[in-house]
C-alpha cells in the first residue's frame, strides 16, 4: 500500500523554496484586504470573513452529531498558541455540550515537522476521525501530510500557517503577516521623524509568518527616511532582547522599536528605563504585559494583532462542514492592531487575566471565561 | 650482525632530558638486561624502541637498516613487540581479541575470530599456561593472568625483538618461572629480549648483557658473567648498597595486638585467623590468586568481611568501607598504584595529602606539615612538589602512595605489594621504611610477590592457599617452606 | 606582592588560552567602539554577563569532578517561572520565594546528584532527563505559558545597583554577587572539599579508596549548580522580567564556556577563575558580534568556528610537549 | 573462567530488549485502560514509523558513542542535508542519484570535519560538535531563510510507502542497523572502534591507528545523519532548515544509552540501540493514543529514560566482578 501524495498537485509553485520571503501579489492584496469589511458580524470577529468564496460541502455533510473531531497540533510552545490553545478547547466544550461535537482528540507535534506528520498519519491511520484540523508547524514541509489526509477522504481544515496545497477544505486564517508587519512599520513611519533611527527585534528566522512581517516592514522602511539601525534575533527571551537593546542604546540613541511579536517587549522598553533615555516609539502585541506596559509608561505604541481568536474558528468551521453548511474556501478573518484609543477598554476586559495572555483572544463570551484562562 | 643499534637517543619531556645521547645494542638471540633506578629513562627508551614516543635526536637502526617510528603499528611492522611497563590491555575484550589487537586475522576481508582464538591458544600453550580460555573477557582476569596476557600479546607478533618492561612485576614466582622457560625458547629460536627489571636475581638468571641507566644516561653496558649483583646495585645507584634487608631496628618488640581477625571470610576467602601486634611485621605469602589482596581489601572495607569478627587496638568493629578503616587507623598501599592509588593530573602535593583531606578524623595541621618531610624522607624524585604525579616514573609515583598513607600516621598498615616497580635503591629505602614504622610500634601487614622480601622482612609469614590459610611460619623461613604451603602441599 | 603574583600566575598558568581569547576579544571590542570601556557600558556589560558568568561556576564544580550538568538552562527557567507565578506581585512575598527557590534549586541538584552518584546513571543522561522533567513540569503547572509577576524588591539585584558612583555611574548589584561568587568559588577549590573534588574527578576509586565520599562531594557540586542556576534565575529574572523562552539553551552556553575556560571535561583539571573567564569571553563575544554588526544569521557560525579554534589551541598547548599521554580525548561521563 | 564468550554482552542486550518488552506490556496495559489499543494496526504502523528517523541518527551515534565520542551536531547535518536533496533533487526524478551522492559527500565531510578535529587538534566532542552544529546552524540560517526545494513524488515514497504494515524507512533503518552490526562485528575498523573507546591509549601502544578509526566512526554518523536528512526531504517533500530546532541529536543520545552503549564509550552495540529507539517510539506513540499532555509528555520522558539506564546501569558498571570463591552465606 501506498499513501504517498500523487505529483498532480505538485506544481502548485513553490513559492515558498527560493531564499526570498516578499511576494508582492500577496503583500498587495493583504494590505488591501486590511481596508474591507468583513462579513459577517463585528460582535463574533472568529466567524467573520473577508472576501469569502463560500463552497459547498455537501460531499462530507454526515447524520447526527457527536463527531469525532481530530486536531493535530504544532505545539503550544509559546504564549500565543497556549492562549489559543485553551480558547479551542473552550469552544470545544461548548460544541460537545450541544452534541455537535462527541469526541476530540488532540496531538501536538513540538515544533517536529516530522513528528506532526506521524501524528497526521496517525489520524487517518486510525480511521476515526470525522474531521482533522491541522495547524502546521512549517509550511511547505507539511504540504504533503496534509495533501495524503485529504486523499483519506475526511474533511481537512488548516488554520493558522498554511500549506502549499488547496486541498483542504478551508484554510482558516487573519489577514497575515505582510499586514501586521505593516501596520508595525507605518505606524513608525507616522509617528516618528524623518532620520530617526529603529531597530527591529526578530525571533527567529525562517518562520514564515514571522519572515512576512519583516519584508513587509521592509518594504515599507525602504520608502520612508527612517533609519534602520539593524534587526536582531532574539529568540522571544527576554534577556536577550534587554541585552541587545541596551548595547544599542550605548552606542547612540534608539527612536523607535519594530517588533514581529510581542514576546519580551516589556525587556525592551526597561531597557531604555535602565539606561535614563526617553521611551521610543513602539510597536508590540497584543500581549497583555506589553499593553499594560504601554498604560503605564504613556508611550507612543501600537499593538499589532496576530488575531488569537482563530483558533475558535477550525471546530466551529468542522461542525459546519459536517453538517453540509458552507464555508469560505480561503476564511480570512479580520485583523487590526490595538491603538492607543483602544488600548483602555482591552485593558479592562481583560484586567484579570495574566500578562502573557493576548487582549484579542475572543473568548469572552464562552462558558469558561475567565477562569479557564486564568488558572491554568 | 648487530639486531638492534640506538645511538645518540636524546629525550626531553616539557624541556627537561630524560635521555641525553643514550646508545644500546642488542644482537639476535640475546637477552639484554636494561637497568636503572626509578626514572633513570629504561620505559622512556622502550618506548621510543615501541614507536610510542618520538626520539629528539639520535638513530635506530634495525637489522642495518635506519628506521624512525611516530606510530606504534611502524615498530611492530618492522619486528619489535613490547610489553609496557602499565598494562595495555582492554577489560571489555577478550584474551584473544587483547592478543590479536590491532592486527586481527582475516578472511575474506572480515575477522576471523576462530583464527583468532586458535592463535592464541597455541600462544598460550607455547607460554605453558593451560587455565586462561582465550574468550575470557579480560576484565575478569586476575592480575597475574591480565599480565600473561599481555606477554602472549607481544609473543605473538612474530617479533625478531620483544621489548618486556617489569614484565614480572605482577607475578609470583611461579609465573615468572614460566616466563623463564618462554625466554629459553625464544632465545633458541634467534629472538632477542630487551628486559627491564628491578629484581636483581632475574637479571641474573636470564640476562646476556646489561645496561646499566642512572639519570638518563648509559653508565656501562656489560655481560652479565663480568658482574657482581653488588657491583651492579652500586652502578646503578652510585653507591654499594650494604645489605639487602636491613635489620630489625633495635627496640622493636611486639607488643599489644593492634589488629585480629577471627574466622574471617566472604565470598573470597574464609577461615581468616589473623593476628598483627605492635611493631610487628606480618608477611602474607601464597600465588597469584590465592587471597592475599582479598584480605587487604576485607580489612581496609572494601570487600569486607561477611563472616567473623575483626578487632582493631581490642575494640571490635565493623569495617565496612574505607572510611572507617581510615577512622580506625588502618592504611592500605593498594596493588595497582594508578587506577587505584593516584590522581594523576594532580600534584605530588595534593595526592601526598589527600588521605588527610579526604578524612576529617585524620586530619591535622601538624599532620600537614609533615607531607614534604614525609616525601623527602622517601627519597622522591620529583620537580617539585607542584608537579603533575603522572609526570613521575612509576617507582616514584609509588612513593607518593605511601607517603599518602603514611601522613595519616596509621596504626596498622596493610602494603600490597608496595614495592612493585621500584628499583633496588627506593627499596632498600622502603624496607628500612618499613623497619622504622615497626620500630614506632606500627603494625605491619606485607604482602609480597617475590617471596625474599616476605622472608628477608616478615617477623612471621602467613600462608595462603586457596583462600584460607595454609600455615605459618616464622622469621627465616625458607622458600621451599613457604612454597610448600603455598603450592597446598602442607608442611615440607 | 610576590606571594599574589604566585598566586595569578598559577591560576592562569595551565589555562592561560582564555585569558588570551579575553585580552583579544576585548581588544576587538575596543576597536569597534571605543566608548565600551567608558565606565557606564562596561559596568553594563557587567551586569548582563553575571549570570553566565556564576552559571559558569556552579557548572565548574560539577565538571571537574567528572560529570556533566544539562539541566541549568531549563533550572534557570524554572526559577523564573516560579518566582512570577508564586510571588505574583506581591512585594511581601520576595523573601519566602527566594527562600523557596533556593529550597528548589538545592532539591534538584540533590535529585541530580543522588541519581548520577547512587544510582550510577551517567550524569549526562541523569540530567539530561532532569532538563526534560523541568521543562515539562514548570509548563505543566503554569499551563503552557508563565504567569504571576515579580515584585520590584526581586527585581533589585539583577536591574540595579549602587547609584551615582563616579567614573563608573552604577555599580550593578549583579556584578557585586558575581563578584561575591567568583570568590567563595575559588576559596572553596582551596579547601580541603575543593581537592576532594577535584581529586575525584581525576580519579574517583583512587579518591574513594582515600576515604573520601566521593558520592557526597559529586552531590554537593550538582548542589551548587543548582544554586548557581538559582542565583542566575534571580539576576536574570530581575535584569529582563519573565518570558517563556527563559533559560532555554543556556546549559550548552555555559559547558562551552566552562571548556573554554580550560577546564577538561571528564573531571580533575582547570580552575574555576579560567571558567569563570570563559563565561566572560563567550558574552564578550556576543558583544564583539553586535559592535561589528554582524548579520544575526552569521552569528552562530562565527561563534562555533572562534570555539572550535580556541579550544583546539588550548588543546594544542596542553598536547605538544607531551605529545602521547595526552591524545586522549577525555569524555562526558 | 566458566563465563561463555560474549555473554556478557548479549547479556546486556538481551535485558534491552527486555526493558523493550516491559515497556510494550506496561503500555498495552495503560492505553487498554484507556479504551484503546496499543496494538491496532493504525498504533503498529505509528510506532515503526517514529523508529525511522531517529533510528538513522542512533546508528550513527552509537559508532561515536562507542568510540567515546560524541556528535552533537547530526540535527544540523540532517537539516542541510534535507536541503541538499531538496534543491538537487529540485522536483527532477533523474536527479534523485545526484542527491543522494551529494548528501552523502555533504554528510560524510560533515562528519569527517568532526572527526579530525576530535582526533588531530584533540577538541572534546562535545565542544567540536556542538561548534560545527553552530557553524552549520550559521549557514543555514544566512543561505536558506526557509524550506526551499522540491522532492519528485518518487523519491517522496521514501517517506511515505508501506510494505504491509511496514514503512519503508523503517525497513531501510533496520537494513542499515544490520549492515552496521556486522560492520562492528565484522570489519576490522568496526572492532577497532570498541578498542578506541575502550582506552585510546591502549588502542594506540596496539598499533591501532586511533585517529583513521575515530575518523571513519564520525564519516559514517555524518553520513547516517545525512540519510536521516534524505528521509526528512522525503517525508516533507522539500529541504527544511528548521528540522534542526528538534535537538534530534539529544533523542538519538538518549536512544543509544538506553540501547545500553556506554557514553563512556568501549562497550554496547546496534542491537540495543534499535531496542533503545523502539522504546522511545512506543512511548511517543502511548502518550499520543492516550492523549497525554504534550508537557507532561516530557516529563514522562524524563523519567523513563532516568529509570531505564538506572535499571542497567547496575548491571553495566560492575565490571570488576570476580568470581566468588566460597557461596555466600553458606560456608559460614
Ligand atoms: N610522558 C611523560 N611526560 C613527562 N615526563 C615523563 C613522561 N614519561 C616519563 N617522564 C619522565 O621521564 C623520566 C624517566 O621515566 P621512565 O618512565 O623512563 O623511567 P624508568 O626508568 O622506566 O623508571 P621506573 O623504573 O620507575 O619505571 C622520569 O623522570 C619521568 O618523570
Ligand atoms: N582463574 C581464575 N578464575 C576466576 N577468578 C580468578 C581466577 N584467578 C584469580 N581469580 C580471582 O581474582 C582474584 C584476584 O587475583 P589476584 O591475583 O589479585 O589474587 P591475590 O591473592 O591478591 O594475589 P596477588 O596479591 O598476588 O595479586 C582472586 O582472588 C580470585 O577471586
Ligand atoms: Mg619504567
Ligand atoms: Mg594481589
Amino acid at each position: 500500500t501506498t499513501d504517498a501524495p500523487t505529483d498532480e498537485a505538485e506544481d502548485a509553485t513553490t513559492e515558498e523554496s527560493g531564499d526570498e520571503w516578499f511576494v508582492q501579489a500577496d503583500y498587495e492584496e493583504q494590505l488591501a484586504q486590511r481596508d474591507v469589511e468583513p462579513e459577517g458580524d463585528p460582535a463574533t470577529p472568529w466567524l467573520q470573513a473577508i472576501e469569502p468564496e463560500w463552497i459547498d460541502t455537501a460531499e462530507f455533510a454526515q447524520e447526527g452529531g457527536d463527531h469525532t473531531v481530530c486536531f493535530s497540533n504544532a505545539s503550544i510552545s509559546n504564549p500565543w498558541r497556549v492562549t489559543g490553545w485553551i480558547t479551542m478547547q473552550q469552544q470545544v466544550a461548548v460544541l460537545q455540550e450541544s452534541g455537535q461535537i462527541g469526541e476530540f482528540r488532540h496531538s501536538d507535534a513540538g515544533d517536529d515537522d516530522d513528528q506532526q506528520i506521524s501524528d497526521i498519519q496517525a489520524f487517518i491511520d486510525s480511521g476515526d476521525c470525522d474531521a482533522i484540523i491541522i495547524s502546521p508547524s512549517t509550511t511547505a514541509t507539511l504540504t504533503p501530510a496534509v495533501e495524503a489526509a485529504c486523499e483519506s477522504g475526511v474533511p481537512v481544515i488548516v488554520f493558522d500557517r498554511g500549506v502549499n496545497t488547496d486541498c483542504a477544505v478551508t484554510f482558516i486564517h487573519p489577514i497575515g503577516g505582510y499586514a501586521f508587519g505593516a501596520d508595525a512599520a507605518e505606524f513608525l513611519v507616522d509617528n516618528l521623524e524623518p532620520g530617526s533611527k529603529v531597530l527591529a527585534l526578530r525571533i527567529l528566522p525562517g518562520v514564515d509568518v514571522l519572515e512576512h512581517r519583516w519584508a513587509a516592514a521592509q518594504e515599507i522602511f525602504a520608502d520612508s527616511e527612517l533609519e534602520i539601525l539593524g534587526d536582531e534575533f532574539t529568540g522571544g527571551d527576554a534577556a536577550e532582547i534587554k541585552n541587545i537593546v541596551t548595547q544599542y542604546l550605548q552606542r547612540g540613541d534608539v527612536d523607535g522599536i519594530w517588533m514581529d511579536a510581542g514576546d519580551g517587549a516589556v525587556a525592551a522598553i526597561e531597557a531604555f528605563e535602565d539606561a535614563g533615555k526617553p521611551y521610543p516609539v513602539m510597536t508590540g502585541e497584543d500581549e497583555l504585559s506589553f499593553m499594560r506596559k504601554w498604560k503605564d509608561t504613556g508611550m507612543t505604541a501600537l499593538a499589532p494583532v496576530y488575531s488569537n481568536f482563530q483558533w475558535r474558528t477550525p471546530v466551529i468551521a468542522a461542525t459546519m462542514i459536517l453538517a453540509g453548511e458552507q464555508v469560505p474556501a480561503e476564511w480570512v478573518l479580520p485583523q487590526e492592531p490595538i491603538t492607543e484609543a483602544e488600548l483602555d477598554q482591552y485593558l479592562e476586559v481583560n484586567a484579570d487575566m495574566p500578562s502573557l495572555h493576548y487582549a484579542k483572544f475572543g473568548g469572552e463570551d464562552l462558558p469558561g471565561f475567565p477562569d479557564a484562562w486564568q488558572d491554568r | 650482525m648487530t639486531l638492534l643499534a640506538m645511538r645518540g637517543i636524546d629525550k626531553a619531556f616539557l624541556g627537561v632530558p630524560v635521555l641525553s645521547s643514550v646508545d644500546l645494542t642488542v644482537e639476535p638471540g640475546e637477552v639484554h638486561a636494561l637497568v636503572g633506578e626509578n626514572g633513570a629513562g629504561k620505559s622512556t627508551l622502550m618506548k621510543i624502541l615501541a614507536g610510542v614516543h618520538t626520539a629528539d635526536a639520535g638513530t635506530i637502526e634495525l637489522g642495518g637498516r635506519a628506521v624512525s617510528f611516530t606510530h606504534p603499528l611502524q615498530a611492530q611492522q618492522a619486528g619489535v613487540a613490547s610489553v609496557f611497563q602499565e598494562f595495555n590491555l582492554l577489560p571489555e575484550l577478550t584474551v584473544a581479541e587483547n592478543v590479536h589487537l590491532g592486527r586481527e586475522p582475516r578472511r575474506r576481508g572480515m575477522i576471523d575470530r576462530r583464527a583468532m582464538a586458535e592463535r592464541t591458544a597455541a600462544v598460550l600453550a607455547d607460554l605453558g599456561v593451560d587455565d586462561l580460555p582465550p574468550q575470557a573477557k579480560v576484565g575478569s582476569l586476575s592480575v597475574a593472568h591480565q599480565q600473561i596476557t599481555e606477554i602472549a600479546k607481544a609473543l605473538s607478533q612474530g617479533a625478531d625483538l620483544i621489548c618486556m618492561d617489569e614484565p614480572t612485576a605482577a607475578l609470583a614466582d611461579a609465573e615468572v618461572e614460566l616466563l623463564y622457560g618462554l625466554i629459553g625458547r625464544l632465545r633458541e629460536r634467534g629472538v632477542a629480549v630487551l628486559y627491564v627489571s628491578h629484581r636483581l636475581k632475574e637479571i641474573f638468571d636470564l640476562c646476556d648483557r646489561i645496561t646499566v641507566l642512572k639519570d638518563g644516561r648509559l653508565v656501562d653496558s656489560v655481560a652479565t658473567a663480568d658482574i657482581t649483583p653488588d657491583d651492579l646495585v652500586a652502578k646503578m645507584v652510585g653507591r654499594r648498597i650494604e645489605a639487602q634487608f636491613p635489620e630489625r631496628l633495635p627496640g622493636t618488640e611486639p607488643g599489644e595486638v593492634r589488629l585480629k581477625v577471627a574466622g574471617g571470610g566472604n565470598a573470597w576467602i574464609d577461615g581468616i585467623d589473623l593476628e598483627v601486634r605492635a611493631g610487628e611485621i606480618v608477611g602474607l605469602a601464597g600465588l597469584q590468586g590465592s587471597g592475599r589482596t582479598e584480605i587487604a581489601e576485607a580489612v581496609f572495607g572494601i570487600a569486607p568481611f561477611t563472616r567473623g569478627s575483626l578487632e582493631v587496638d581490642g575494640k571490635p568493629m565493623r569495617i565496612t568501607k574505607p572510611r572507617k578503616a581510615i577512622a580506625a587507623g588502618i592504611a592500605l598501599v593498594t596493588e595497582d598504584r594508578k587506577a587505584q592509588g593516584l590522581a594523576l593530573w594532580q600534584s605530588v602535593r595534593a595526592n601526598a595529602r589527600m588521605v588527610l583531606d579526604a578524612n576529617a578524623r585524620v586530619h591535622s595541621r601538624r599532620r600537614l606539615a609533615r607531607v614534604s618531610e614525609l616525601l623527602a624522607g622517601l627519597d622522591l624524585v620529583a620537580r617539585g612538589e607542584d608537579q603533575e604525579v603522572r609526570f613521575l616514573s612509576g617507582g616514584n609515583q609509588q612513593k607518593v602512595v605511601v607517603a599518602k598513607w603514611l601522613a595519616a600516621e596509621p596504626g596498622v598498615i596493610v602494603l600490597d605489594e608496595p614495592t612493585r616497580g621500584i628499583d633496588v635503591g627506593a627499596k632498600h629505602k622502603l624496607y628500612t621504611v618499613i623497619r622504622e614504622l615497626a620500630a614506632e610500634g606500627l603494625a605491619v601487614l606485607l604482602i609480597a610477590s617475590e617471596l625474599i622480601e616476605v622472608i628477608g622482612l616478615a617477623d612471621r609469614i602467613v600462608v595462603l592457599h586457596d583462600g584460607r590459610i595454609a600455615g605459618e611460619l616464622p622469621a627465616g623461613a625458607t622458600e621451599q617452606q613457604v612454597m610448600a604451603y603455598a603450592t597446598g602441599r602442607g608442611p615440607e | 606582592m610576590t606571594r599574589v603574583r604566585e598566586l595569578l600566575v598559577r591560576a592562569t598558568n595551565p589555562t592561560a588560552t582564555v585569558f588570551v581569547l579575553l585580552v583579544l576579544v576585548f581588544a576587538g571590542v575596543f576597536a569597534m567602539n571605543p566608548g565600551f570601556f567608558e565606565g557606564p557600558s562596561l559596568m553594563a556589560f557587567l551586569k548582563q554577563a553575571a549570570p553566565l558568568v556564576i552559571l559558569a561556576a556552579g557548572q565548574y564544580f560539577v565538571i571537574v569532578s567528572g560529570n556533566f550538568d544539562l539541566s541549568v538552562g531549563a533550572l534557570v527557567g524554572a526559577q523564573v517561572v516560579i518566582a512570577a507565578r508564586l510571588i505574583d506581585g506581591e512585594e511581601s512575598r520576595t523573601v519566602p520565594v527566594l527562600i523557596v527557590m533556593a529550597l528548589f534549586g538545592i532539591a534538584v541538584g540533590l535529585v541530580n546528584g543522588l541519581i548520577t552518584t547512587a544510582l550510577k546513571v551517567q550524569s549526562f543522561i541523569t540530567t539530561l532527563g532532569m532538563l526534560l522533567v523541568l521543562y515539562g513540569a514548570i509548563r505543566l503547572w503554569t499551563g503552557g505559558a508563565p504567569t504571576g509577576s515579580l515584585s520590584e524588591a526581586f527585581r533589585t539585584p539583577g536591574r540595579l545597583g549602587i547609584e551615582n558612583v563616579p567614573v563608573l555611574g552604577q555599580i550593578p548589584w549583579a556584578l557585586l554577587i558575581m563578584i561575591a561568587v567568583g570568590a567563595g568559588s575559588v576559596l572553596l577549590m582551596r579547601t580541603r572539599f575543593g581537592r576532594i573534588l577535584m581529586a575525584a574527578g581525576d580519579n574517583e576509586r583512587a579518591a574513594a579508596l582515600s576515604g573520601a565520599r566521593v558520592g557526597t562531594a559529586r552531590t554537593i557540586a550538582f548542589i551548587l549548580s543548582g544554586l548557581s542556576a538559582t542565583v542566575a534565575g534571580v539576576l536574570i529574572g530581575g535584569f529582563a522580567g519573565v518570558s517563556a523562552q527563559v533559560g532555554d539553551g543556556l546549559e550548552f552556553t555555559v559547558i562551552t564556556a566552562v571548556v573554554l575556560g580550560g577546564v577538561v571535561l571528564g573531571g580533575g583539571r582547570g580552575s574555576v577563575l579560567a571558567a569563570m573567564a570563559g563565561a566572560l569571553v563567550i558574552e564578550a563575544l556576543f558583544t564583539l558580534f553586535n559592535q561589528m554588526a554582524l548579520p544575526s544569521t552569521l552569528r552562530p557560525a562565527v561563534q562555533g568556528a572562534i570555539i572550535i579554534a580556541a579550544v583546539a589551541y588550548a588543546a594544542r598547548r596542553r598536547t605538544r610537549p607531551v605529545p602521547t599521554t595526552a591524545t586522549a580525548t577525555p569524555t562526558p561521563s | 573462567m566458566t563465563r561463555r564468550p560474549g555473554a556478557d554482552r548479549l547479556g546486556t542486550t538481551a535485558l534491552i530488549y527486555l526493558a523493550l518488552a516491559g515497556v510494550l506490556a506496561a503500555g498495552a496495559v495503560a492505553t487498554a485502560i484507556d479504551g484503546g489499543n496499543l496494538f491496532a494496526t493504525a498504533n503498529l504502523v505509528d510506532m515503526l514509523t517514529r523508529t525511522s528517523l531517529t533510528g538513522f541518527l542512533a546508528i550513527g551515534m552509537t559508532l561515536v558513542i562507542l568510540c567515546r565520542s560524541l556528535d552533537l551536531s547530526v540535527g544540523y547535518t540532517a537539516a542541510l542535508s534535507s536541503l541538499v536533496a531538496a534543491t538537487t533533487m529540485d522536483g527532477q526524478v533523474a536527479n534523485i542519484p545526484l542527491a543522494v551522492a551529494a548528501v552523502l559527500l555533504v554528510s560524510g565531510l560533515v562528519g569527517a570535519f568532526n572527526g579530525a578535529v576530535t582526533a588531530y587538534l584533540g577538541v572534546n566532542p562535545f565542544i567540536t560538535t556542538l561548534g560545527t552544529g553552530l557553524i552549520i546552524k550559521g549557514y543555514l540560517d544566512t543561505q536558506y531563510k526557509g524550506p526551499a526545494g522540491d522532492v519528485p513524488a518518487l523519491f517522496q515514497q521514501f517517506g511515505y510507502t508501506r510494505i504491509g504494515p511496514v514503512p519503508v524507512s523503517a525497513l531501510v533503518m533496520l537494513a542499515l542497523a544490520a549492515a552496521a552490526v556486522w560492520f562492528l562485528r565484522s570489519t576490522r575498523t568496526g572492532h577497532h572502534m570498541y578498542a578506541v573507546g575502550g582506552d585510546v591509549e591502549v588502542a594506540r601502544m596496539s598499533g591501532i591507528r586511533t585517529g583513521r578509526t575515530l575518523m571513519w566512526a564520525h564519516v559514517l554518523c555524518g553520513m547516517t545523519a545525512g540519510v536521516a536528512g534524505l528521509l526528512l526531504a522525503a517525508r516533507f517533500g522539500t529541504g527544511s532548515a528548521e528540522a534542526y530546532t528538534n535537538l534530534y541529536e539529544l533523542d538519538a543520545i538518549a536512544a543509544v544509552v538506553l540501547g545500553g552503549t556506554l557514553l563512556l564509550g568501549g562497550k554496547g552495540g546496534v542491537a540495543g540501540t534499535v531496542a533503545g529507539v523502539a522504546i522511545l517510539a512506543v512511548l511517543d506513540t502511548v502518550f499520543n493514543v492516550m492523549q497525554i499532555d504534550p508537557f507532561a509528555k516530557d516529563v514522562l520522558r524524563g523519567v523513563v529514560i532516568i529509570t531505564a539506564v538506572a535499571i542497567y546501569a547496575r548491571r553495566q558498571l560492575d565490571r570488576t566482578a570476580r568470581r566468588p570463591r566460597f557461596a555466600e552465606g553458606r560456608a559460614s
